[in-house]
């Protein structure tokens, strides 16, 4: 057997530096590669979904199936195609401003819910693609080109959220380190339930914190995901730059924000938390003690059956 | 009790009018007793008249039996069944002459009209500890009484409606049969009694029959009984049906349902609608198949939630940026609402569209009799010609790789779904190739844009071939009657075809908005020279849309105050409207 | 001076023993008789926003300023009018359907950018107006007419939601325990920044909790609400009913939701959290590090400087 | 270096290209070639043509000067700057037979074309150390040589637009500058010179000039470039710009701007706009004002985001629920935009409307010249009848109850923002009395509608007085060249101005689209026998628009490509369709 081909010949459009390289390079190595002892999942089980922004174009440089989908909007979409076919196997990629900004309610919903999906977030902390705006988790004081005086408003803690709207998965990575979130992502993938990975993806155009980041980032380790208040914990540990007297990068003014002599803060990397909660489908069937009958849904197409039951429901409506 | 036996006017068109306040049961009663009438064998219709309250405040519905079928409402009314005392001042001017109205004995005092009475209501219901709301079930006994109508039939139908406490239902409902007198006699028709269902029934229904596998909502009147009702038969029919966030998470996972297979449906109103424009417009450049039933009603805004209107016929076409095909249909009765329900789905999957129907609150919640006979195949007829490679799943196993946006001669592209073995499926809201890459090359964007748009030319000639323009030409009342006719869409048809046989003119009601059916229309219009347009909104939007085809509305009954049109008051301004 | 008629004569239609009269006499306390020592807001001053919903009605029946606005869209609304104006005292009033659900979004984002607004839920934990479906705080499991056989999804508790987004006034209250709601009402619209009170309105109709609340509420007590931890502890005492074993009203068969003999869990009142920032306006002044001049504000009027000012720039865009 | 000078075509018309790379600042060149042309007193263009990509993928500009105005770009150009090999390539066929290339020496073997010219900016570049953007301004250096324009006034431009490392950006182009001969003189003319300014900054000033207090969008190409404009100069003016979360904040958060009294206006595309229209239609029924800049893109969906199109309109003119009046305007250069969204704010106020400014990427995204000599007053026409009580802030100090929604002869009431002592201002979405209590009476709800949909009445009526209908009638070519008219709507009127004027053809270009000009549009077709609309989009916007007035165009140039129609485009098109 040949080996699946994953690449597309569609030409590269993303900056030569950018975070999103590795990021590609990583999911590519997940799906190529499974995990010790685990059976790979066939290529055309495979879904992707995509945000627009720089991050979205990731579809079309894999030969997997896609929905490039509409800004802000991917995990309805996922949800949708999750719901509609529990053998797919359904990856979003959204942006910081599409899935934290644009459209936030549906990420709290799809955590909430505890569909079986796992959503990578390119956070590069910034509109990309629309040229430099400041984004949900840019720092406070961020001198987009919509705020050139300087963010007026703290940054979202989208872990810390999503932790708050029931999500089951919670990751941080950091595209300068291909193992881990190689590691990070594999893991997210299996999990049962919603899986939210937030990835600390360099921008290097308009928002290169590279630097900022590699002095920071650590991996948590002795850390136990399961516990909840461990995991707030480290969820705190760092807030985007949301006190804009801390050691958060102001973009304005860094070296005001990053005080010389300062202590510099730490930027926990790694799975934060992970708990097994019944999916929404599950919780949708009988089992769970929904009424949604799997066996009846195979047999959906009998048209006869259906019709049959329409005129016994029009009989009795007399 | 009661006085001697006024006369009632002809049984071959009785009106029943059941009022009181929102939360006391009036929606339910109208039910009781259109059942009632239509299992006598008579041709029912109710029209349903309800605030945005949910306790107070007035609410009443009519309900009209005849020997004819009927799909419309009159303002003037046989028996008013008054539950308090506002029912009768405000409607009072309805009642016949020579008709009645029961009322509790209680109000019979402050109502000195002599065509009302007084039925010890309350003083059952306390005599039999029972709960205010049964006051109703009382009512309904004592109607039955007074026009004849058998106790066993009656309770058989409590037995079905009311599940909580049927047998206190009954008995105090045994106890208003008895404590009048019959005052009429409605004969029962020996005839087929056809079932009675709502508009929003039928919607439902026919969106099962055309193979619906999800139904996905946020509840919006008028449309909200759409998701109720599939909810209660999900198990049956095998339907995931989900009420989710908001209207856009709902269209989105509609979309994400269409990609992986699966023919969703979703249900709004015009705010709703607003929020699904995005998706729409997704839908019409991925080329993936949807249907919306938009129920419209009173607007701009919130409006009158609870009240009806055809205001949304011209955002609906347009709503989406960009231009792509999409098909619109009105349908103006249950059988209608069915059929195209089912053949919508259908057109969304064949030709890979956005599909919508256009409904209001008087066709979506109104009660109408369902005849089957009237209503042809949904899968008969076919859409695209035969040996094209554009028939859903046509895609799957084919050699060459699989190319989601293939080029075709009718612009439909070959089908297929994840997981499909040696193929990858790739679908895209921007501008793409025919795999579904992104592109931004000038020649590709006018390729695929005249491939999108090919398929409304398709959909335009599939639909020759079927009944998409009514027309109604009753007894000629006169030399040149039929030269003058009524304009209609969606649920004007009623109002419309029946004050049509009234006044002998000619009505055409096109029931597809778009593709608009061009040739259908003009052959509608043969020897028409005046032509009517009758809308639910202020600036004839249907008067507007045929002039995009060349014709020409000479005169205009447009209502704004969403109400239905009664028989009367339609019947007055066409005869205005032809002086 | 006679005192300020805040009636209107509207006729009201909610239900009877609706906990919306409660909630509607104690605001109009709350305005009618400022705090000791206070100086009341004048009359014409105060503007409150409705979503739709039954909740909404709450502005036609009080003789004030009032933007009713669309479904799920308060928070936009008067953030909008307090930023335009900030010598108004903006309050909002929506549902759980209407804030939790359709425009969770703007909750949000008006707590991350501490508006200095008071949002005030009529949390009936289900959607009246349109008869009676689950909502974003119903137990799962609940039987609402949109999920017959019990929604399939645990509620949000939105405390927690909105701690996480960086609020900083959160109270929970009941529409039985008026003297307490006031107390709430006016303590949130004295707070400087974003307050929302989540109200346990019992909705008779469709969901009535009166019975169910009546035995599991109680005042916080010693509790320092500037305290993150012990707040997010009060906060995650009453988790609205998400375990399906556990103690919550599952609505479909409360009795295996509360099984005889457990002990019940208890439901906090009162001001669970508390906290000075920056409100939003003040960030986006100078004396915040913006550049949104009060002055200038005040004199935007000026047209002719205005005309000036665009002459120079074209004449600098030569 | 250079060989002899050839001989470039009159000066009266020069086009330049610039191109390269996306992110390697050739929209900067563009400006800066503009400017420096623009100085010399040439009338100036220039059109910009860029993917969607921050890095890589092709971007160039056509800077194009004249002696007379225009508006428009040419195919064919003069002299390309080629800042890569694929802009030689990609743009070859427009070179002049006589024109000249400037590249990388580098390159220019790999170019064996005689019109390329090697310079060596690379070399330049790793002899000083500058970055490879700086390319750029070397090349650009060259350009002003080889063009015979002196270095100073290009140093000024320089240190102007180049914030970053002047002085070495003013090295490096005086080495292009000495490394090249002059191939020809770009004669300064001595008149005044006039802005050079986009579409987007022209809209910008205009608001700004109508009095906005606050500007809140979401990022979306084409209107992006607004917000960073007015967010730069928000200190100046006094203004809130802010940026929200998602365009349904934008829409809603400026409603309560306009609720408490400031003028507000929002910026968006298509999917931003679907996502406002819900807010849209709450504005309607509130009477609540606000203006919405819609900049139109290739769609459906995310189409082409970079690329223009012009098929929104009947999305924008039907978009949200119900019925509700509406101001749309589409400006074709830089003075309308700015004078109607000066008085598109004003109509927006006075009438208590939306007011929706229709523009496109060409539009918005384009530099034109402004003059100010061709821009009537804003604050100049009357727009209410004198004597009515309806103009803004009439409530205050009334001494009846303050009634939001107080009945007028214009449908227009007082309009008053809280504090107002003594008086209650309430606006509702749901249908309201005067006092804007929420009601579901019919005839209240008749009223209503009547009262909002009467203020299109005198909408209309003032806007007569107004030039809504731009003609252009230029020297007769030909017996009955102007029995032919083309017709245009937005940024069309550039290109077909100059075809007009080239043929001899009537140009009619209705600015204003709602309320529709009926009577100026009349007037502007007297003596037209032919009328070819020039539009891009693919179903005739405008032709079927102008259907509902009972106007018909016969011929029909489409483009729905995503880029502007060059001269030689579409004049080759109009003479096809005259053929
Ligand atoms: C409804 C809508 N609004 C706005 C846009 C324009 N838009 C495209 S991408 C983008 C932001 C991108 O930021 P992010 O999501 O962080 O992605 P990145 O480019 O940083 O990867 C925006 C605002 C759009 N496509 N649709
Ligand atoms: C966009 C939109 N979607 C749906 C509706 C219909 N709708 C009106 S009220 C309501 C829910 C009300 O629930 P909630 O917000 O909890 O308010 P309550 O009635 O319980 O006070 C809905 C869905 C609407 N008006 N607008
Ligand atoms: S702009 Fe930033 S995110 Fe986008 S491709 Fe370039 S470096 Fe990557
Ligand atoms: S339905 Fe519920 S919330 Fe609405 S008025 Fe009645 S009791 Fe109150
Ligand atoms: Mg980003
Ligand atoms: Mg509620």
């Amino acid at each position: 057997m040949t080996a699946y081909n994953f690449e597309t010949s569609t030409p590269n459009t993303w900056c030569p530096g950018c975070g999103n390289f590795p990021l590609l390079n990583a999911v590519k190595a997940v799906l190529q590669e499974p995990g010790e002892g685990e059976t790979p999942t066939p290529p055309e089980n495979l879904v992707l979904v995509a945000g627009i922004g720089c991050h979205g174009k990731i579809v079309d440089y894999l030969n997997i199936n896609s929905f490039y989908s509409i800004h802000g909007r991917v995990l309805p979409v996922a949800t949708g195609i999750k719901l509609a076919n529990p053998d797919l196997e359904v990856i979003g990629f959204a942006g910081d401003g599409d899935a934290y900004g644009e459209g936030l309610e549906h990420l709290i919903y799809a955590a909430k819910r505890n569909i079986d999906i796992t959503v990578i977030i390119h956070n590069n902390r910034v509109y990309s693609l629309t040229t430099g705006q400041f984004s949900p988790t840019s720092p406070l004081g961020f001198p987009g080109r919509s705020t050139p005086a300087g963010s007026p408003e703290p940054p979202l803690n989208p872990l810390e959220l999503l932790l708050a709207s029931g999500a089951t998965f919670l990751a941080r990575g950091f595209s300068s380190q291909p193992e881990q979130m190689k590691q990070i992502i594999r893991e997210a993938i299996n999990h049962r339930g919603f899986a939210l990975v937030d990835i600390l993806q360099v921008c290097v155009t308009f928002f290169n914190l590279h630097q900022y980041y590699a002095e920071r980032v650590y991996t948590v380790e002795d850390h136990d995901p399961a516990d909840y208040f461990q995991a707030l914990n480290k969820i705190r540990e760092w807030d985007y730059g949301a006190s804009p007297s801390g050691t958060s990068p102001g973009g304005a003014s860094p070296g005001k924000a990053n005080p010389g002599g300062e202590e510099k803060e730490r930027i926990p990397l790694g799975i934060l938390y992970k708990k097994e909660a019944p999916t929404f489908a599950r919780r949708l069937s009988p089992a769970g003690g929904g009424n949604r009958e799997e066996a009846t849904r195979e047999s959906r197409t009998a048209a006869k059956e259906r019709q049959a039951l329409i005129e016994k429901i029009l009989a009795g409506s007399k | 009790m009661m006085k001697e036996t006024p006369a009632i006017a002809g049984l071959d068109n009785l009106s029943v009018l059941v009022g009181g306040k929102a939360g006391a049961g009036i929606d339910r009663s109208g039910t009781i007793l259109g059942k009632l009438l239509n299992r006598l064998g008579y041709r029912t219709f109710i029209y349903r008249d309800y605030p945005s309250i949910i306790r107070g405040g007035h609410t009443f519905s009519i309900i009209r039996a005849a020997k004819d079928r009927i799909v419309a409402h009159r303002d003037e009314v046989d028996i008013i069944l008054a539950l308090d005392r506002e029912t009768f001042v405000h409607h009072q001017h309805r009642l016949k002459k020579e008709g009645i109205c029961l009322c509790d004995a209680r109000e019979k005092t402050a109502l000195p009209d002599p065509r009302a009475f007084g039925i010890p209501l309350s003083e059952i219901l306390r005599e039999e500890k029972a709960p205010a709301v049964m006051t109703n079930t009382c009512m309904i006994g004592a109607f039955a009484k007074a026009t004849g109508i058998d106790f066993p039939p009656l309770e058989k139908i409590l037995r079905q409606e009311l599940r909580k406490e049927p047998e206190l239902n009954i008995k105090v409902a045994k106890r208003g049969y008895d404590a009048v007198n019959e005052v009429l006699t409605i004969q029962p028709l020996p005839r087929e009694v056809l079932p009675l269902i709502t508009g929003n029934e039928a919607i439902a229904l026919g969106l099962v029959r055309g193979g619906l596998d999800a139904y996905l909502s946020y509840p919006m009147t008028p449309t909200t009984p759409i998701l109720h009702y599939l909810a209660g038969v999900s198990r049956e029919f095998g339907l995931d049906v989900l009420h989710l966030e908001n209207e856009i998470s709902v269209i989105l996972t509609a979309l994400g349902y269409a990609y992986a297979g699966k023919k969703a449906a979703v249900g709004t109103s015009g705010g709703g609608f607003c929020l699904m424009t995005e998706g729409l417009s997704l839908a019409g450049m991925a080329e993936l198949p949807i249907l919306v039933v938009l129920g419209q009603r009173t607007g701009p805004s919130t409006g009158l939630p609870t009240y009806s209107a055809q205001s949304d016929l011209l955002f609906a076409l347009h709503a989406g940026q960009g231009e792509f095909p999409r098909f619109l249909v009105a349908p103006g009765d249950a059988e209608e609402a069915y059929y195209w329900s089912a053949l919508g789905l259908r057109i969304s999957w064949e030709f890979q569209i956005p599909a919508l129907i256009l409904s209001d609150k008087n066709l979506g919640e109104s009660f109408f009799n369902f005849d089957r006979k009237l209503v042809e195949d949904p899968e008969a007829p076919d859409l695209l010609p035969a040996g094209e490679n554009n028939k859903p799943g046509a895609g799957a196993g084919q050699d060459l790789p699989y190319r989601r946006y293939e080029l075709t001669g009718t612009g439909v592209s070959p089908l297929a779904f994840p997981p499909l073995a040696g193929g990858v499926i790739k679908v895209n809201s921007y501008e793409h190739d025919e795999a579904g890459i992104t592109t931004e090359d000038p020649r590709q964007t006018t390729v695929m844009q005249e491939k999108r748009l090919r398929k409304a030319e398709y959909l335009a000639r599939a639909l020759e071939a079927v009944k998409t323009v009514n027309t109604y030409e009753g007894e000629d009342h006169g030399a040149h009657a039929h030269q003058t006719a009524l304009l209609c869409w969606g649920s004007n048809k009623g109002p419309c075809f029946e004050v049509g046989r009234r006044l002998g003119l000619k009505v055409i009601q096109p029931v597809v908005l778009n593709p608009f059916p061009t040739r259908q229309f003009q052959q509608a219009l043969a020897g028409v020279k005046k032509l009517i347009t009758v809308e639910n909104n202020a600036t004839a939007q249907l008067g507007r849309l045929i002039r995009n085809y060349g014709f020409q509305a000479n005169g205009e009954i447009l209502k704004t105050d969403g109400r239905a049109f009664s028989i009367e008051e339609l019947e007055k301004k066409v005869k205005e409207a032809m002086a």
